[in-house]
């Protein structure tokens, strides 16, 4: 049983780890701002949910697990919303997303 | 400390570094802010992991939250360029800096080796706070206890502090209550969030008060409560306007319970004396010690949440109301 | 497995810090600071159980809770004080 | 030697920066900032102090008897709310000069100050 | 037993009277309270002195907990005396505050200025009482927080830079202190001075000691103006309302000195300090500096405030150059000059006050004539000039007298020679000044000059009595300051 508990637990936490690192790179990689956003908030809730999932299969039910199971929530509350603002007023504001970038443009862009 | 311990105080220490080299480098004003925001993060990561949580919890709501918006209030203010100057010698500050830093490495040859349990710093004061303040002031965090009981008049202090700068920011800003500029008045309708804030809303009122009476068995207390408090009005104001936030929480009430937590606070050291203790002495408070020390703790707490939670919106409402003069 | 995971959100701090270097925009940088201050919800998360004591969850629940607060005032300032540039803040 | 230290020389880095950008910056926000800078770290150097070897956090609790210094934490508690006193009164400060100057780079207002100086010894 | 308790109190009645003062709605009540708890703070900076004027040591624990766990308060020789000048200074200057600050500070920020004065007063009254090293840092901010904003209440726009200005160096001293009592702490594991004191000479030699005492000096150096770290200070008095200055002018550098001292005999005790660090080969140049530079910046202020600050930067200069003496003739002088300074330059800002309340400035040419016009402010002013100058018969001479036969039981002449020759620079700068009231004409288009009202005089002219009072009978001042210096050599010989 506890084995099981730990191999869940340790895959819940890799696929968190791995959700967050792709993430991480689509915030790096990526050439322009909406593509950024797009790789950070897709990712960023279910990397909290693998990973919170993880250490509450660990921890069992207590109040730690309660507050974790909060923190979830919280997370997934607020950040759907925080990208949502964000993206929301970087449109108001004039940034205009590359739509299509053709393949001369994004020559040129790395030449310069 | 255990490797990995090490290795991640170390990594955090590195990011530390070159987000303050960033920070030095920069121009861009708003950068800085959001960077210093990341500064404080990632200190507050590195008092986790040197075990000092309450510290964290408190760098965190303070330095991440509310310096980064009184910063980012001023800068709306200012403007965010920062002007080329003319060339000035920098040689004198570096100087003086190299000077500084350089007796300070100086200092610490002799220092007691990070981490060592035999260090002065953990045998003479703190053995006594560690062993013997669960069972004199009866309370498990041992830093609530020294920061309440043992050293309850700093505190007393810094509440007095936080009033000083309430002071310094009403003589300085005021509060303008009537807002003229209708163009501010109606932020853009933004449905998504007034939805989420009002939802969140009660929930952060109903943390803060676990924070404020759940800080003797874990992290927290009346400052960190304060400050959650806070932020939940600041939440408000940000996502309906300033006028809704100030006929919900008005500024003269506000004014008030500042004082009035100050005085609780101090009202408590002189019940305590009046009952024939030393001042804050909490033990006569009640028949028996350990209950007065719980009454004491309980009541000066609530005095610092108070004071805070209501100067850091005073703060807050006097930075925005200037917002709308020099757009 | 915690402490992998620990290095693991260590390292994605690390790469959103970059990106709030560099930005070039300022909501980059909001969108970095954003990413840098969930992951430091997870990283308080995961840290507690690596030193075996989970209890002071409290910390991470407030850091989710200021980070929603920071971004959604730093948004708002900067509708109110559209920065000069809004392609590029340097 | 290096591992017994390196945690204070990191510090004392990030506090010089600090001190650097507050004695240097010719922007006032900017010296804010740094004065920041320089007191956070200023409160990593105690909270250093405090932390024990194999010791948590100083809550009490069954089956733990190696406690990290409570005494730092509350120092530290103290001067952290000291510096936000602090901050929030020189923002507030920067603002009115920025009213009343129209700038808030250093050399412009020292200019501004000697300008007026002159007209009052005149 | 409210005897065992006025340590205490002597701080908690001012600390809590700030939000009292806040909360009286109206300014008039809000003032005449805020007098009455000054003159209260007098009443038990008197009784303490009675107290332990024979060489006994109060001790209050806070919270019942004994040092060093607990904060503990302690009261000697030093600190009462030190508590007397900061509390007597206040029981004049508030009651004085509420004419004055009618015309220079708008009304709506009345009840604000005598909340922050409070504050400020009972900062600095902890930092004096305080036997804690880490409750110094906090009252001292709570001071330094409430003089930021006092100064920043100042008309000119000045004020506020001179205010920021204050604030980032003033906050710079206090990051050091905390640096200090930090190292400090690293090495003993405390925080109480008593207890670091019985600590410290067993670590003599270790280069954190040197460090954390390096930066205790630069930091107190910073807050008491210290030569090249003076520059907040004359546009910060000259900027602030006259009361302000008056306060924070004799009140707050006063303070910071006795911090110095008491870190450096208490805390660090004078073998170390004097003979290991050896404080006083770098105390003493930069006493002489900042006397001459001083000075000689003063001849040539055109503002009388500047001018004074400058000259203040100047007595700053003698009070360290009293300690470099290390001798007990040395020092008290320095403690002698403490009292003196506070009442002379206390008295001449009141004067000053006076002057701006009727003509509206404090420029050297707007008060040509006055002499004639105002009298009584202006004869205060003379007699508050004489002080500073030293002339026998005034507190100024006491003081300057015990620091020559310092350095002449030295065997330095040439500080003697210094002392004579910046008294003669008082002459000219202060001279300046008196000819320009009393033998120059009021120009014909300057409007009509009324006598200062009495509620100005009175106080300004308690504290030029006190000068010339002090300086005739001078008993009361050197017994003190001889006890205070005797005991904080204590047995050491040096």
């Amino acid at each position: 049983m506890n084995f099981i508990i730990d191999a869940l637990s340790w895959a819940c936490l890799m696929l968190g780890c791995f959700l967050g690192i792709s993430g991480a790179i689509g915030i790096f990689r990526f050439d322009e701002f909406y593509s950024r956003a797009h790789a950070a908030s897709v990712t960023d809730t279910l990397c909290v949910l693998f990973i919170i999932s993880g250490l509450v299969l660990q921890s069992g039910f207590n109040l730690v697990t309660v507050k974790m199971i909060f923190i979830v929530v919280l997370l997934w509350l607020t950040s759907p919303v925080a990208s949502h603002a964000l993206i929301r007023s970087a449109y108001q504001t004039g940034l205009k997303p590359k739509l299509a970038i053709t393949r001369k443009e994004s020559s040129k862009r790395t030449q310069s | 400390m255990s490797a990995i311990n090490l290795l991640i105080d170390i990594v955090l220490l590195t990011m530390l570094v070159f987000t303050t080299i960033a920070i030095v480098r920069s121009r861009s004003l708003f950068a800085i802010v959001m960077l210093s925001g990341i500064y404080s993060l990632l200190s507050a990561n590195i008092f986790v992991v040197l075990d000092a949580v309450d510290v964290a919890f408190t760098e965190a709501a303070v330095g991440a939250g509310i310096s980064t918006v009184l910063m980012l209030a001023t800068i709306g203010i200012t403007g965010y360029e920062q002007k080329k100057r003319r060339s000035i010698s920098r040689i004198t500050p570096l100087i003086v800096v190299f000077i500084t830093g350089a007796v300070l490495v100086y200092g610490t040859l002799d220092m007691p080796a990070f981490t060592n349990p035999s260090n002065p710093v953990h045998e003479h004061v703190a053995p006594r706070f560690i062993e013997q303040s669960p069972t004199e002031v009866g309370i498990p965090n041992m830093v609530t206890s020294v920061l309440a009981s043992y050293r309850g008049y700093d505190t007393m202090g810094e509440v007095i502090v936080v009033f000083a700068a309430l002071i310094g920011v009403l003589s300085l800003l005021g509060i303008r209550e009537k807002k003229t500029d209708p163009v501010y008045t109606e932020p853009p309708p933004r449905p998504i969030l007034q939805v989420m804030a009002k939802f969140m809303i009660p929930f952060i009122i109903l943390f803060a008060l676990y924070v404020q009476f759940h800080g003797d068995f874990g992290p927290g207390g009346g400052f960190q409560a304060g400050v959650i408090f806070s932020v939940a009005i600041i939440l408000y104001t940000l996502t309906f306007s300033q006028q809704d936030a100030m006929d919900l929480v008005p500024p003269w009430v506000l004014k008030r319970l500042a004082a009035l937590g100050v005085l609780i606070y101090g009202g408590t050291g002189v019940v305590s004396l009046l009952k024939g203790g030393n001042f804050l002495d909490y033990n006569v408070l009640a028949h028996d010690p350990i209950h007065g020390q719980h009454y004491g703790i309980l009541i000066i707490e609530f005095g610092v949440g108070l004071t805070v939670a209501c100067v850091m919106i005073l703060i807050f409402f006097a930075f925005i109301s200037r917002g709308d003069k020099n757009p | 497995m915690f402490a992998v995971t620990c290095l693991a959100i260590l390292i994605v701090m690390g790469i959103a810090l970059a990106r709030a270097f560099i930005g070039p925009t300022v909501y980059d940088r909001i969108l970095a600071v954003n990413m840098f201050g969930t992951k430091t919800v997870l990283f308080i998360a995961v840290y507690g159980f690596l030193t075996e004591r989970p209890e002071f969850m409290d910390i991470a629940l407030v850091y989710a809770l200021i980070n929603f607060v920071g971004v959604i005032a730093v948004l708002k300032f900067v509708e109110r004080f559209p920065p000069p540039s809004a392609q590029s803040d340097e | 030697m290096i591992l017994d230290l390196y945690n204070y020389w990191v510090v004392i880095f990030l506090m010089m920066s600090g001190f650097y950008t507050l004695i240097a910056s010719n922007h006032l926000i900017k010296k804010i900032v740094g004065l920041n800078i320089f007191q956070s770290s200023v409160f990593m150097l105690y909270i250093s102090m405090g932390k024990v070897a194999g010791g948590t956090a100083p809550i009490a609790a069954e089956g733990i008897d190696t406690y990290s210094n409570p005494l730092p934490h509350v120092l530290i508690l103290t001067a952290i709310v000291v510096g936000i006193a602090t901050t929030s009164l020189a923002l507030a400060l920067v603002i009115r000069i920025k009213e009343s100057y129209d700038t808030v780079q250093e050399n412009e207002i020292l200019e501004l100050d000697r300008i007026s100086d002159e007209e009052t010894q005149a | 037993m409210i005897n065992e308790h006025l340590p205490a109190l002597q701080v908690v009645v001012p600390l809590l009277a700030a939000p009292i003062c806040f909360l009286i709605l109206n300014n008039r009540l809000s003032w005449l309270f805020a007098s009455l708890v000054s003159w209260l703070c007098f009443a038990m900076a008197i009784l303490l002195v009675m107290e332990v004027k024979d060489g006994a040591v109060l001790h209050y624990e806070f919270g019942g907990w004994a040092p060093p766990w607990g904060i503990e308060y302690s009261v000697d020789v030093l600190n009462a005396y030190v508590l007397l000048i900061v509390s007597g200074i206040a029981a004049v200057v508030f009651p004085y505050s509420w004419t004055s600050i009618q015309k220079e500070i708008p009304e709506s920020h009345h009840r604000i200025y005598f909340t922050a004065m409070m504050l400020c007063l009972a900062g600095l009254l902890g930092m004096t009482i305080t036997g804690d090293a880490f409750n110094l840092f906090v009252l001292l901010e709570i001071s330094s927080l409430s003089s930021y904003t006092l100064i920043s209440l100042g008309r000119d726009r000045r004020a506020l830079t001179a205010s920021f200005q204050y604030l980032i160096m003033g906050t710079i001293g206090a990051t050091f202190i905390l640096i200090g009592v930090g190292l400090l702490y690293a090495l003993t594991g405390t925080l109480n001075m008593a207890d670091l004191a019985s600590k410290i000479p067993a670590l003599e030699g270790s280069r954190t000691l040197q460090a954390a005492f390096a930066f205790l000096v630069v930091g107190f150096g910073l807050k008491l103006a210290m030569f090249p770290l003076h520059l907040w200070l004359p546009n910060a008095y000259a900027f602030a309302p006259s009361a302000v200055s008056a306060f924070i002018g004799s009140t707050a550098t006063k303070v910071a000195i006795y911090a110095l001292l008491r870190f450096l005999y208490t805390v660090f005790g004078a073998d170390f300090s004097f003979n290991f660090m050896q404080v006083q080969w770098l105390l003493m140049p930069l006493a002489v500096a900042s006397i001459l530079f001083a000075s000689m910046v003063a001849m040539f202020q055109d503002g009388i405030k500047r001018l004074l600050a400058y000259s203040s930067v100047a007595q700053i200069g003698y009070m360290l150059l009293g300690i470099s003496l290390v001798n007990i003739t040395g020092l008290t002088g320095t403690l002698l000059h403490l009292f003196n300074h506070a009442l002379m330059k206390g008295g001449l800002f009141l004067t000053l006050g006076a002057i701006a309340y009727r003509v509206g400035d404090t420029r050297v040419k707007s008060i040509a004539g006055l002499g004639q016009a105002m009298p009584f402010t202006m004869g205060a002013f003379v007699v508050g000039a004489l002080s500073l100058i030293g002339v026998p018969l005034t507190v100024g001479f006491i003081s300057k007298w015990y620091l020559i036969l310092a350095t002449l039981e030295k065997g330095y002449w040439p500080l003697t020679v210094l002392i004579i020759i910046s008294s003669l620079m008082a002459v000219v700068y202060t001279w300046r000044i008196i000819e320009t009231a009393y033998f120059q004409e009021r120009p014909a288009n300057a409007p009509e000059v009324k006598e200062a009202p009495l509620s100005l005089l009175i106080p300004a002219w308690t504290l030029i009595a006190a000068n010339l009072y002090f300086g005739i009978n001078s008993r009361l001042s050197t017994d003190l300051a001889t006890g205070a210096a005797k005991m904080l050599f204590g047995g050491s010989l040096l």
